[in-house]
């Protein structure tokens, strides 16, 4: 009873964390489960147990242009908002400059703009400047959501970073762009990968912004919005489960390799 | 147009879900396949189409500064064709290129807003009726009252399409469509709004009123007929439909090639169109999609593939069934405008 | 020639970035709000006539979604940050080498599309789902209750989109953490909560700060969870402004409502930040 | 939380206790009993283990076997809140957010005391830095940090205070004030003492009780002047001031005494000062406890002929020598710079002697070199 | 960076430097200059400025006011990595995401070495911790870490080290090892050393030059034993070591000594050793100078007659005595334990007395106390 007890004490908020992990994975438990569906049109009632959408995950007319668009823009949107961000981040985080207060309002506005508000005025400004909505201009407003969640990612790792290792590399000849490379960015690289990953998450899975922008190039969540009103195919939660446990292997995957070269 | 995301022999068709014969998998489109195969025309379809309102707001703007809106075909409702001709965002048909221009039925043959169909076709009439799950209503539903009985309190899903929602309410009040006053009219939101207010109605959609069905979150609906009938083939007789007694909607979604079409594309849309009049064709959409048919001679190839359907009042009307539906009248600008306003402000928008 | 500094060498490319996509179209925007129709105003043809009462009539006609949104992102954001906290201190002080595994489970759900998640959440807890009919046999709720088209959905669904918003900042700034004050303070007899209250909390400040931000904005400018788990009668301010854009093509009310609400986040958010006592925004 | 700290007061006793950092054992079944009210210091190398022992007692570490109990309380599985204990941290461990004043008022805010004013500015007065109240942690020097935390730990007079090389920071002269206001608070305020510090005089002057730990188990413990005395290991010897061992056999005994044979010369030894198993033994004796005397002076007591000076090192009270002995051992010497005699200088011979009751005697195979130095194979045992 | 490394090689100087922190001065004006290849040693209470000082000479603060030079060369402005120096931290500040073999590499490899295994191994040696080489800072112990730190500055062999508190988190017989390797490694690579300690014994072994500092200013500087026995100060006096100081006056002279009236009893004092500036002084005897001796016992050179012990604490090697004067003030006396003698016993009369050349002489007015422990009320200036 007491050793039960304390195994609770000293156990309760691992409890907590596996109750919260599974509420955050009961709908996604229910697309996976729906992915075996054998549907037809519409994915809404349980009709019997397939392998069919797996075995065919492109079946659904769209889908799987509409996927390989949202992972290109996806990627390309990481890419652009990480490096544009962490520089952002780093001037703001390591340096005091004139205007730095103003900069990070204007960093913030962003993400204090509705979605809605900032689709809308971007895709006016293409239209004012000739730009057909399509791929690029979608990339665009991408890297411009993404940015700033990168910068305030960042600059909070940089925040809690102690500057008296930066010091004492500096101290041990490290120049500022050795002590950059060798020092800070390796203490902030984790920060810089958890923004990485939380832009191509944010990209991956926008609706709002590039349902303005996109004009007829489908994304995956465009295409599930547009199907949403005759019915989702199952090969909607073939991808949408694919992508998930896709972004899990990874990250354990990785974790192992890590591990295995810290033992050898 | 300019631009143009079309590359040749290749068109774009936006339309409505639910919209087009599809085989039992789910994934071809057996007309349209026919076309591309035998016209070499590549067409891509898109199912976007959900609300008429939606989809000018989507590419408006593109249309004011004639930059290609990535469609070389569409499918708005009778009004909105209207307000696309007359703001010039529709090209003008080449007859030369659509002989089967002739096969549309005479009731659809010269509307308001397109006297001679020079720049729109007719691609399905529309009734609006009642749609309900027969459990939840044995008894089904064929007034305002059988709607709103307490078995479907909260469970009731109305259509955003404001004529067909609002012109239900109106009939059963009793006012006549084609000469609505904005006092009527405002009088039909009013009862909406109360309906909502006090819990009767979930929601006020597009064409995804057919998904609630179908998932059981709504029970009864104001709704149109080729949907309600599919849904009813599908589901074993869960499902019905029928024209209010006091009198349902009638429209048309009409094809019409927008203003930034690429010559070379209004050419191939003109190609599907004169494709999609043939009789045999027409009737072969209508086996699936169950709408009232525009085309002349269709009933009769329809006989060739189910008779059953051929006697269909709902594809093929009699003039007595007619009778019972209703144009919604043309709307001024400004009516639109203000008109559209308040029904979307009872609908919470 | 002057050389440029170090800070703004690495800000010109982002900064240049946000003022011509950012910026430019705002100033349009602006411009749009105050723009009245040209005839009937179906026609998205609009002229600049400079009408500041737009504003007044924009938000006295929309004040209940506007409302609606500043509630409902309230709750959500209380909410989420309540089932987020503990999630993020356990992850960063229990995690151990799982951590960056916990980590990724926080985000992997966006890769599940969170329209597909929204809508099974409507198939969860719709009429036919398993939750609705069991609470109904258990007399839990009535007959004629639902949980979806309802602002309780509606909630429910802000609060489970936006919890890796949440989560996130609030394990970077747990993290950040040295373990060894936690210590000090339950040395000075501060038992689990008062250790939390006085010395975990108040460092983990900026994480809360970034947390509820980035989780409020965001929910009162939503309209997809309304769209597709409330009703009519929960729409929010979101929902009005895509109507204005989309199917009335009001541009000048959809653009003052839109400045409307990013002001009032703006002002909202500068209240709470002082309050809060963190000096820069997020 | 009051309940807690006033209960549950007794003697502290470790029994059994080890730590493991996977493969590697930090402390090693260590146990002892530490009487209510004493001052108990903890002595050894770098490494070997005491800041995971204080660890454990306030209930920051978990024991990987073993049981810690206060008084009749087992309070090895007790929260740290709950048990009457504070720490003054190695590291300090002062909490950024708050300034200095709020950091020394936290635990007697957390027990539910109102007025905490008078008791935080004794505090801070105690620790010499009143002017400091409204600063935070960041701005202090290192020393001053380490008498905030000192000051946060000692206001809660709480039933047992383990102090992490608290004055490790400081300068000689307020270590030793501080030496002595804790000494008096102890004393007053009869808390006990668990006093980690790498300042033998520290250790010596204060503390009842010493303990010598080496590699996670503890070598000797008892009052300051036995350990230093009459130590039982030349690890101590070593560790604990700096004894001169000299290879050697008993041969002989002579009353209490015995006769000892270094390298040809006898000496005699205490027979109650011999640790040693059999004949052989190393015989220690203290660098002070020696006399260096030119070669045509008398000496008495035991005498060792034949020294070199080899080097002269002058270090303020006192002179240290280094003498080579015949059989080539360097032997320690320190004199007292009192008398304004000229010292001995390098390569003067001289003869060695003291009073034979300062010897002392180990075991022959102990290792004469232990606690001199760490050896880094002897730690190799991990991995 | 190699370039900088080895040019710019010469003596340090400081001159005028000053640094402020808002209103509060942590350093104030201060000028000297250290010789090339010197140990050099900075003491001074705690919160007296000595890390920053060293902070600014390493190019991590900037000098409020003032100028940095190293051989002719103005530093002031030059960045970190560009000086020819490196620091061993206070707070050891090791990379937490290298190994602590790549903590001691970084600084070679960031000189473009490419072979650095040999001087990472000898350091590690040297600190006694080739076992941990592989592990990450956060698993060391506080000594542990604190050596490394060392190894990762030393490892460079830099034109000039500076080394804030190196060795105080390490016992006495790791210490004392560590300060011998470091004196090796100071000599034979010529390596200029700034080290600030609070092991008094350590500044006086091992420094050239000593600078004690108070308040952000530099006190007295000078070689160990000038400091030590001469010091011109009552805060040096106080500070380093312990001092008697007797309030007294000069009533004559007698060649080059002077004689002196302390409350009665005449004593003498050499010229030489005199800083006062009229004749009223300070008396100063360091306590282990001191002789006691029992009324009855002879005694030569400078007496005090009259004292009653009052206090007797044995402290290994010596006994501490303080000894009761007829005015009332109490004076300390050290006596080396060597002779086997029982001491004397608290309430026996006693007279003191020492040799006159020990006598030094500081200005009247000086406070007596200065340097004994740290005055709050003279920090109070800020704020
Ligand atoms: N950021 C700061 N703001 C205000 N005062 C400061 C700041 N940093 C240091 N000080 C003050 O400057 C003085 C000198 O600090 P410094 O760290 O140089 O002392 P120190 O001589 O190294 O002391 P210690 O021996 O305790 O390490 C101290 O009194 C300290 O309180
Ligand atoms: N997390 C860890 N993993 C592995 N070994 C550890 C860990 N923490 C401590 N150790 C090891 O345990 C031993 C004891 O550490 P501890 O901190 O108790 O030493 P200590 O006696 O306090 O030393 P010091 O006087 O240097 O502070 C050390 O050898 C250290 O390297
Ligand atoms: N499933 C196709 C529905 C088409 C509805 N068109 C709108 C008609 C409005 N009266
Ligand atoms: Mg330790
Ligand atoms: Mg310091």
């Amino acid at each position: 009873m007491n050793t039960l007890s304390r195994w609770f004490g000293r156990n309760l908020l691992r409890i907590y964390a596996v109750v919260a992990f599974t509420y955050l994975f009961i709908p996604v438990a229910y697309t996976f489960a729906f992915s075996f569906n054998d549907s037809g049109k519409s994915n809404l009632i349980w009709k019997g147990f397939t392998w069919a959408n797996w075995q065919n995950p492109c079946g659904a007319p769209e889908v799987c242009t509409a996927l390989g668009n949202s992972i290109k823009i996806g990627l390309l949107a990481t890419i652009f908002s990480t490096i544009l961000g962490t520089m952002i981040a780093f001037a703001i985080g390591r340096h005091k400059f004139k205007g730095r207060s103003s900069t990070n309002l204007l960093i913030f506005l962003p993400m204090a703009t509705p979605e809605i508000v900032l689709g809308a005025s971007l895709l006016s400004l293409f239209l004012v400047f000739q730009i057909n909505p399509g791929f690029w201009p979608t990339v665009i407003a991408h890297v411009l959501f993404c940015m700033s969640f990168v910068v305030v990612t960042v600059k909070a790792r940089i925040a809690s970073l102690d500057p008296r290792l930066e010091q004492a590399a500096m101290d041990l000849y490290a120049n500022e762009r050795e002590t950059f490379r060798r020092v800070t960015l390796p203490l902030v690289a984790p920060g810089i990968a958890a923004a990485a990953l939380l832009a191509f998450s944010l990209s991956f899975d926008d609706f709002i912004i590039t349902n303005f922008n996109s004009g007829t190039m489908t994304t995956f969540p465009k295409f599930i919005y547009t199907s949403a009103a005759r019915g989702i195919p199952a090969q909607a939660n073939v991808i949408g489960s694919a992508m998930f446990f896709l972004a899990l292997a990874i990250v354990i995957v990785g974790q192992l390799v890590t591990r295995k070269r810290k033992v050898s | 147009g300019s631009g143009g995301g079309s590359s040749e022999n290749a068109i774009r068709w936006g339309n409505w879900p639910l919209y087009l014969d599809v085989d039992d998998s789910g994934k071809n489109y057996p007309t349209l396949q026919a076309f591309i195969k035998d016209s070499g025309i590549d067409v891509k379809y898109l199912e976007d189409y959900n609300d008429n309102d939606e989809f000018f707001g989507k590419v408006q703007a593109q249309l004011k500064l004639n930059k290609d809106i990535g469609y070389d075909l569409v499918c708005p409702t009778d009004w909105m064709a209207g307000r696309w001709i007359r703001l010039g965002y529709a090209q003008k048909f080449d007859s030369a290129n659509i002989p089967n221009k002739s096969n549309i039925v005479d009731t659809l043959a010269a509307p308001s807003y397109d006297a001679n169909r020079d720049y729109s076709l007719t691609w399905q009439g529309i009734m609006g009726g009642f749609g309900w799950n027969t459990t939840k209503n044995p008894k089904g539903i064929r007034t305002l009252d059988d709607l709103f009985s307490p078995a479907n309190k909260g469970k009731i899903v109305v259509l955003s399409e404001m004529r067909d929602t609002i012109g239900i309410i109106l009939m059963a009040q009793g006012v006549n469509l084609q000469t609505v006053t904005e006092a009527q009219f405002m009088n039909g939101v009013d009862f909406l709004a109360q309906k909502i207010a006090d819990g009767w109605i979930r929601g006020v959609k597009g064409n995804e009123y057919a998904e609630d069905l179908t998932s059981g979150d709504a029970t009864a609906v104001i709704g149109w007929s080729g949907d309600m009938f599919i849904l009813k083939s599908e589901n074993e007789g869960k499902f019905d439909f029928a024209i209010p007694e006091s009198g349902g909607t009638i429209s048309g979604d009409n094809m019409l090639i927008p203003s930034t079409a690429t010559p070379e594309a209004k050419a191939n849309a003109e190609k599907l169109i004169n494709y999609y009049y043939e009789p045999a064709v027409a009737a072969e959409v209508a086996a699936y999609v169950n709408y009232f048919c525009p085309v002349k001679g269709a009933q009769a190839e329809m006989e060739k593939i189910d008779p059953d359907l051929a006697a269909s009042e709902f594809i093929f009307p009699t003039a007595k069934t007619m009778s019972n539906l209703s144009v919604f009248r043309a709307l001024t600008p400004t009516e639109e405008t203000t008109w559209t306003e308040a029904f979307q402000k009872a609908a919470g928008n | 020639m002057k050389k440029i500094s170090t800070p703004y060498l690495l800000l010109i490319p982002g900064m240049g970035f946000l003022f011509i996509f950012f910026i430019l179209p705002l100033f349009n925007l602006a411009q749009t709000s105050t723009q009245t129709p040209v005839g009937g105003g179906d026609t998205g043809e609009y002229e600049q006539t400079w009408r500041i009462a737009n504003y007044f009539d924009a938000f006295v006609e929309n004040r209940e979604q506007f409302g609606r949104s500043f509630l409902y992102a309230l709750i959500a954001t209380v909410l989420a940050l309540a089932i987020a906290y503990p999630l993020a201190y356990t992850i960063a002080f229990k995690g151990g080498r799982f951590k960056n595994v916990m980590l990724v489970l926080v985000i992997a759900p966006f890769f599940t599309s969170f329209l597909l998640r929204t809508i099974a959440w409507k198939q969860i807890l719709g009429e036919e789902g398993f939750v609705v009919p069991t609470l109904r046999s258990l007399h839990v709720i009535s007959e004629s209750t639902t949980l979806t088209s309802s602002a309780f959905a509606v909630v429910m669904g802000m609060t489970y989109n936006f919890l890796p918003f949440m989560t996130l900042p609030l394990y970077a700034s747990i993290d950040r953490i040295d373990p060894r004050t936690l210590e000090a303070s339950g040395d000075l007899y501060a038992n689990g909560f008062t250790t939390f209250r006085r010395v975990t909390l108040p460092l983990s400040m900026p994480g809360v700060v970034a947390g509820t931000l980035l989780t409020f904005i965001p929910a009162a400018g939503d309209y997809v969870n309304a769209a597709i788990l409330g009703s009519p009668q929960t729409k929010m301010l979101g929902n009005v402004i895509e109507s204005r854009y989309f199917r009335i093509v009001d541009y000048p009310t959809a653009s003052a409502l839109s400045f409307t609400l990013m002001i009032s986040i703006l002002i909202l958010v500068t209240v709470y930040v002082r309050k809060a006592g963190t000096e820069e925004l997020v | 939380m009051s309940d807690a700290a006033s209960s549950a007061r007794g003697d502290l006793g470790l029994s059994h206790l080890t730590k493991s950092y996977g493969d590697f054992t930090a402390v090693n079944d260590l146990s002892l009993i530490i009487p209510k009210g004493s001052f108990f210091a903890l002595l050894g190398p770098s490494g070997c283990g005491k800041t995971t022992t204080l660890r454990m007692i306030a209930g920051l570490e978990e024991p990987t076997q073993g049981t810690i109990s206060l008084g009749a309380t087992d309070i090895t599985y007790t929260k740290p809140y709950q048990r009457p204990i504070n720490t003054v941290f190695q590291n300090y461990a002062l909490f950024p957010h708050l300034t200095i004043f709020e950091n020394i008022a936290f635990g007697l805010r957390r027990r539910g005391i109102k007025d905490v004013d008078d008791a935080v500015n004794k505090a801070l007065d105690l620790v010499e830095l009143p002017h400091l109240a409204q600063r935070k942690p960041t701005q202090l020097s290192g020393g001053q940090q380490q008498r905030i935390a000192l000051a946060r730990a000692i206001v809660n007079r709480p039933a047992l205070l383990l102090l992490d090389e608290p004055l490790g920071a400081l300068d000689l002269k307020l270590r030793r004030q501080m030496q002595i206001e804790l000494k008096w608070i102890q004393k007053e305020v009869g808390i006990t003492f668990v006093h980690v510090t790498h300042d033998q005089e520290e250790a010596m002057t204060m503390a009842d009780t010493i303990a010598v730990m080496n590699e996670g188990e503890i070598e000797q413990m008892g009052s300051p002047a036995e350990l230093y005395d009459n130590p039982k290991t030349a690890f101590v010897a070593n560790f604990l001031g700096q004894s001169n061992l000299i290879k050697g056999s008993i041969t002989g005994s002579d009353g209490a005494n015995q006769i000892v044979d270094l390298f040809g010369q006898k000496i005699s030894l205490q027979k109650d000062r011999s640790h040693a198993v059999d004949n052989s033994i190393l015989a220690g004796i203290r660098p002070e406890k020696f006399r260096i005397s030119r070669l045509e002076t008398s000496t008495s007591g035991n005498v060792l002929t034949g020294g070199k000076i080899e080097d002269v090192s002058y270090i303020g009270v006192s002179t240290q020598y280094q003498v080579l002995m015949p059989w080539g051992q360097e032997l320690m010497v320190f004199e007292q710079n009192d008398d304004g005699v000229a010292p001995f200088s390098v390569g003067e011979s001289v003869n060695i002697s003291w009073e034979p009751v300062f010897t002392f005697a180990l075991r022959g195979d102990d290792d004469a070199e232990a606690g001199t130095e760490v050896n880094p194979e002897e730690d190799l045992e991990e991995e």
